[in-house]
């Protein structure tokens, strides 16, 4: 029962600490949020180094034959360690570093919201039931529409936190499918039963697991939602990019990527999303001018990397790739964080900051150089990996990947020039420091660069083995070409950029509207819009319009074409009658004559009597649209009843 | 008890319900038709005791004075003549009303009578209420943690929708106050103007006034 | 007392609900007919659980979702009767009819 | 239907109830009485304290009752006699003796509430059916005061009839008698049920419909006989919920020596004269204060009364 304790612990000292913390004086209310916050998340930490090493499981039964259990199992156990890590660092950075405006206020709002966030982010890793997963993806999506609208007095955070919302929510549709067509296959929603699932079920289980997963992880097609998600307080970038939200996506993946792997086309599918979004957000990357915006196009093509490797049919890999990327990019955008404080702006264009931040500049190399994957950073290790995994499956796969990296190299190189490289002659120079790091900011960023380096020990076979071998996978082996290309990639990637920018002519503002398009996610924003948004309001509209114009002028209409027809009909019986009469007439006798003159009145009595009936059946059937309640309870009364008539005889 | 006494007190409390219920809609005084269906709640709750659900039958008492208190005094605000000091009919649609009242209880009677219902007798019937218990607490518990959440949506949608005022500001906003002659359009006090931003001098009144009804 | 005889009395109460509903015009008073209805409904499945269920539970727990039905109604019911008074100082069903044609 | 107790036939069972009510309203008037003169330091003549209130009932029963402008006579005429019933009701489902109650119904506690729920009916009509503005006012704070007390009176009955593991108040006692009685067991339960019952029987500082401070409130228009009534019924309500705080906290019957009846008379007594006590020595408080202490500070505490009472009967 105990490790119900690690998500539940967070998600209670959260709302507690959001309720309770404004209360803190103003001058000690940023170290009473900090050092609490900060707190509750490291005896989280600390329980989750526990239960991994106990490896321990807990279950709730909820009735109605369902289980909710969570497992702190070989993947799960790390993972959650390393959720609760960077939610500590981010924590304490983020108890100093945001409200700078509010001098605080919203700061216990903020706080709460992370530790329960993170305690959210728990549940989806220790969930060992597809129930508790949804429970705790849900309650990701929710808690992150909050930390994303947490600024709601700026004009677009609202909206934006929508929009991430929205993206997610739709995509979380897909597990909820998941999880139903497992229970109606199986019985059960546990990890463990799900090797049972096949036939249909099991290809409408990957597909919904696989569209939650894509929604979440921002890949293609949903990146553009973690554009949007840019208008949250910089942490919660940090902890949203890092190890929690957006990982957990791919750590769908990679935990059920035994059973997912069983339906033939999850790998092909799962590599080519993968590699189309590692590929585009690379090119993103290179031309995108906003510095968080730079950093989330980075986040959706890593995660790309990671799919690969899970559609390669190498979890393992995977979570080593998620564990490195989650410490070097938190750090990333500790740095953004600080960085563009410093000037007020998000803009890369303002920034060249090494001459005013020379501590923060030399932190971020190193999680640049992570990002860049150089040897040897973990991250080098863990992208060596997704490779060799990708050439496992093909080797064109590799090579893509490869290309990948040399991409992720040159923007990594781009986003230190012009955010930490030094002041230019030709450049316009920063603008006056607004506020420099904090300590507690550059001891955050210190911890995960250590971390960084740290990583490093994988390139020692001896460590990387047993890492592999406690996540419970093998690693792939590596071919001998692959490293040196890969590297050269690397190298030739940065060297342009750092040629380039040499040069001066580093394009930190996309100049044409193309590029800006391409900037913005290929101008995928505006194809949703269009062809998704835009088209649901128009059809909503036409809904609207052909209820208003076209049933209601359908009602005019028959009532108008009813009375034309009776004219009509009235006419040419006048006619044809008339014809009769005068052959009857010709004959002479007075009995037909009189005998017509019944018929005449009889026809035109029905046809104008069809026309009346017509007009006022027309008129009743507006009738009933009164719009008054009472008069519609009747129609529900008598609707019941036929319902339930049908019910009954109708079997 | 035996079986006459159960029949006796069945039909009593039966008929009564039935009374009441139709009292409720026949009376003048506002206060006495809520109280009149209260009075039909408590006979229904009879019948569930009598029917070996207790438990459910004291619920009924309980749950409905509460629910049936909280309605009178909505009755007194709401309704024009609570007291009935005045011959009122406020009805619409009277005779289609009946027509499917009766044509619903003629249905449902008809069904009841048609239907084949299997006997099945309770098994344990001194173990009722125990069972009720364990029920709600093991196998339903997911039910009852939904009723538990309909409930809190509830409380927090009625405050939202009841609530004076918002966030952003008073509900008020561009709201109207009430005719003081139902006929004459003129009489409204201290209109408000459309946008919403009262008259600032004569604008006290207009809110003083929400509480009557015209 | 039979389960005919319960069923019966149920249906009585329903449909004088029904007919409070249709007939009454003030929102409080359809409240009134609604939770008139929601009572013959708990006296039926009362009566079904205790008849035909063999002792099963669930019959009870079924009234007490219609209680839940009950409360949900009156504390939405009452709210939306405030906000519709608020707004427009209408306590009929007349006085709202934007859904007319 | 009924719990393990004994039960009398029902008639003789109708005859305890309203000889239980008739003798706790003689002891609860004779008290209240004494307390008073007590409290005004008035003479200290005992004799005096015990002969006054019966004098002021002699002359009740032969003054006129005043009609008011249209009142709602039948439910005017209703509301003390179902006030009455509701204390008569709680106390036939009360153990009266060491094992026999008049109706130990296994929902004991759900029926002590729906007395108070009703109870609050009863004193909303008793209000209403004048057709007087105080009588009103008295009616509608009554229910603001019911509708926060109510919550608090169900969580401290659930709180006793944990450890009991059922809703009999037969079960609550004979729980009490194997272990610790309830007023040590869950400390927080008696001074939260005496607001309780001192709310319901409108006695004291918490008499929110019948104050001096509204001409008496609902009681303002009544006089005569039918005041005599309601008078009555007041002090039934305080006999009865004097009795179930005996039961319920003081393990009513249980004690050594004497019968079970004469424990209970005992501690039902005792209970009395300090709900008459605070009626006399606190002073009053006002309905907005009331319900905000009721939902900000007193129902928290009976959460919390529940909680602790919940862990302890588990452990």
């Amino acid at each position: 029962m105990s490790l119900w304790l690690l998500p539940v612990w967070l998600l209670l000292v959260g709302p507690v600490l959001g309720m309770v913390g404004h209360r803190a004086a103003p001058g000690r209310r940023r170290l009473v949020l900090g050092a609490g916050g900060a707190t509750a998340l490291a005896v989280a930490g600390v329980g989750s180094v526990a239960a991994t090493l106990a490896t321990s499981t807990a279950t709730y039964p909820v009735g109605a034959g369902l289980v909710l259990r969570v497992a702190a199992g070989p993947v799960a156990g790390p993972v959650a360690v390393l959720v609760a890590a960077i939610a500590t660092v981010v924590t304490m950075y983020a108890a100093r570093h945001e409200g700078q405006h509010e001098d605080g206020a919203g700061l216990a709002r903020l706080v709460g919201l992370l530790v329960a966030f993170a305690g959210a982010m728990l549940l989806v890793v220790l969930a060992d039931d597809l129930l508790t997963l949804t429970v705790g993806w849900e309650l990701v999506g929710a808690l992150s529409w909050a930390l994303i609208g947490h600024e709601w007095r700026d004009a677009d955070a609202p909206g934006a936190a929508a929009h991430a919302y929205n993206a997610t929510r739709f995509g979380g549709l897909g597990l909820v499918l998941a999880a139903g067509a497992a229970f109606a296959a199986t019985g059960s929603l546990g990890y463990d039963t799900l090797g049972g699932v096949d036939g249909v079920a099991l290809h409408v289980m990957v597909a919904g697991v696989l569209l939650a997963a894509v929604s979440k992880s921002a890949l293609v097609p949903f990146s553009p939602w973690l554009f949007s998600a840019m208008a949250g307080p910089t942490s919660v970038s940090a902890l949203l990019h890092s190890s929690t939200m957006v990982a957990a996506g791919a750590y769908a993946l990679i935990r059920l990527q035994p059973v997912l792997d069983t339906a033939s086309w999850f790998g092909p599918v799962a590599i080519a999303i993968g590699l189309v979004t590692a590929l585009a957000g690379g090119v993103v990357g290179l031309l995108q001018g906003h510095a968080k915006k730079l950093l989330a196009a980075s986040t959706s093509a890593q995660y790309g990397l990671m799919v690969v490797a899970v559609g390669a049919g190498a979890p393992g890999v995977a979570v080593l790739h998620l564990v490195a990327h989650a410490v070097f990019k938190a750090q990333l955008f500790l740095s953004a964080g600080v960085a563009i404080t410093a000037v007020g702006s998000h803009d890369l264009a303002r920034m060249r900051l090494r001459g005013v931040l020379p501590w923060t500049a030399r932190l971020t190399l190193v999680a640049t150089l992570a990002l860049a994957a150089v040897p040897p950073l973990g991250a080098a290790f863990t992208k060596e990996q997704v490779l060799a995994a990708g050439t496992h499956a093909a080797t064109w796969v590799g090579l893509l990947v490869a290309v990948a990296g040399g991409l992720s190299a040159a923007y990594a190189t781009r986003f230190q020039l012009l955010a930490f490289g030094g002041a230019r002659p030709d450049r316009p120079s920063p603008r006056p420091l607004v506020r420099g790091p904090a300590r507690v900011e550059l001891v955050a960023m210190g911890v995960l660069a250590a971390a960084s380096i740290t990583l490093g020990l994988l390139w020692v076979p001896a460590v990387h083995e047993a890492v592999m071998a406690g996540l419970g996978a093998t690693p792939p082996e590596a071919r001998s070409w692959e490293l040196p290309v890969s590297l050269a990639l690397v190298a030739t990637g940065a060297y342009v950029v750092w040629s380039l920018d040499r040069r001066g002519r580093l394009g930190h503002v996309p100049a044409g509207a193309s590029q800006q398009a391409v900037a913005d996610w290929f101008a995928l924003p505006r194809l949703v819009r269009g062809v998704v948004v835009a088209p649901t309001l128009h059809l909503a509209t036409a809904l609207a319009t052909v209820d208003d114009r076209i049933v209601d002028a359908g009602v005019d209409a028959a009532a108008g074409l009813g009375e034309r027809l009776s004219r009509v009909a009235s006419g040419a019986g006048e006619v044809t009658v008339d014809a009769v009469v005068r052959g009857v007439a010709r004959t002479g006798t007075v009995l037909a004559d009189a005998s017509v003159r019944v018929g005449e009145r009889g026809v035109e009595r029905t046809v104008d009597g069809v026309a009346w009936l017509a007009g006022r059946a027309g008129d009743d059937v507006r009738r009933t649209q009164t719009g008054l309640v009472h008069q519609q309870y009747i129609v529900i009364a008598v609707g019941l009843v036929v319902v339930l008539a049908a019910a009954i005889f109708g079997r | 008890m035996t079986g006459l006494a159960v029949d006796i007190a069945f039909w009593t409390f039966a008929v009564a319900a039935a009374w009441f219920g139709w009292r409720v809609f026949r009376t003048d005084s506002m206060v006495r038709a809520t109280f009149c269906l209260l009075a039909s709640f408590l006979n229904v709750g009879a019948i569930m005791v009598l029917l070996l659900a207790e438990y459910l039958g004291v619920a009924m008492f309980f749950m409905m004075s509460v629910e049936m208190v909280v309605m009178a005094i909505f009755m007194v605000a709401f309704m024009m003549n609570p007291a009935g000091l005045n011959p009122m009919e406020m009805v619409h649609q009277p005779r289609a009303a009946i027509a499917v009242g009766i044509g619903a209880a003629v249905g449902l009677g008809v069904v009841a009578v048609v239907a084949d219902l299997p006997p099945a007798a309770l098994l344990d019937e001194a173990g009722t209420i125990r069972a009720l218990g364990n029920e709600l607490m093991g196998a339903s518990m997911l039910l009852m943690e939904v009723v538990g959440v309909t409930l809190v949506a509830t409380m927090v949608g009625a405050v939202v929708l009841s609530s004076a005022s918002g966030r952003y500001g008073s509900a008020d906003t561009g709201s109207v106050p009430p005719l003081l002659d139902p006929d004459d359009p003129d009489s409204r006090p201290d209109l408000v103007s459309a946008d919403g931003e009262g008259d600032a001098h004569a604008g006290h009144g207009g809110h003083g006034g929400h509480g009557g009804h015209g | 007392m039979t389960i005919v005889t319960v069923l019966l009395a149920s249906a009585v109460l329903l449909g004088l609900g029904t007919w409070g509903v249709l007939s009454q015009q003030s929102f409080v008073m359809i409240m009134m007919g609604f939770e008139l209805a929601i009572n013959g409904v708990m006296l039926a499945a009362a009566g079904v659980w205790r008849f035909t269920s063999g002792g099963e539970p669930r019959g009870q727990v079924l009234v007490i979702v219609a209680m839940l039905v009950m409360a949900v109604e009156a504390a939405i019911g009452f709210a939306l009767v405030v906000a519709v008074y608020r707004a427009r100082q209408q306590d009929t069903t007349e006085g709202i009819a934007e859904l007319s044609r | 239907m009924t719990g393990e107790l004994a039960a009398p036939h029902p008639v003789l069972g109708a005859v305890v109830v309203l000889g239980v009510l008739l003798v706790g309203t003689a002891i609860v008037t004779t008290a209240d009485a004494v307390v008073a003169d007590r409290v005004a330091r008035r003479g200290l003549d005992l004799r005096a304290s015990l002969v006054r209130p019966w004098r002021r009932i002699a002359l009740s029963l032969v003054r006129p009752q005043p009609a008011t402008e249209r009142p709602d006579w039948g439910l005017w005429v209703l509301a003390p006699a179902a006030y009455v019933g509701m204390a008569a009701m709680a106390v036939s489902v009360l153990p009266l003796g060491t094992d026999w109650a008049v109706a130990d119904v296994r929902t004991g506690i759900v029926v002590l509430g729906s007395a108070e729920v009703l109870a609050m009916v009863a004193v909303y009509l008793h209000g209403w059916a004048p057709n007087s503005p105080l009588s009103l006012v008295g009616a509608y704070r009554f229910v603001a005061a019911g509708l926060s007390f109510l919550l608090l009176s169900m969580f401290v009955l659930i709180a006793a009839a944990l450890p009991a593991e059922s809703m009999s108040l037969g079960r609550i006692v004979a729980s009490q008698q194997e272990g610790a009685w309830n007023v040590l067991r869950q400390p927080l339960g008696l001074p939260l049920f005496l607001v309780v019952a001192l709310s319901v029987s409108l006695h004291g500082p918490l008499d929110m419909a019948d104050g001096t401070d509204l001409a008496t409130g609902t009681v303002a228009e009544s006089s005569g006989p039918a005041r005599l009534a309601w008078e009555f019924g007041r002090r039934a309500m305080l006999t009865a919920y004097a009795l179930a705080t005996a039961v319920v906290f003081l393990a009513g019957p249980a004690g050594p020596v004497l019968p079970g009846w004469a424990w209970l008379a005992v501690k039902t007594v005792a209970v009395a004269v300090v709900l008459v006590w605070c009626g006399h020595r606190l002073g009053r408080i006002g309905i907005q204060r009331y319900v905000r202490i009721a939902w900000t500070v007193l129902l928290p505490l009976s959460f919390l009364h529940l909680a602790i009472s919940g862990v302890a009967a588990l452990a």
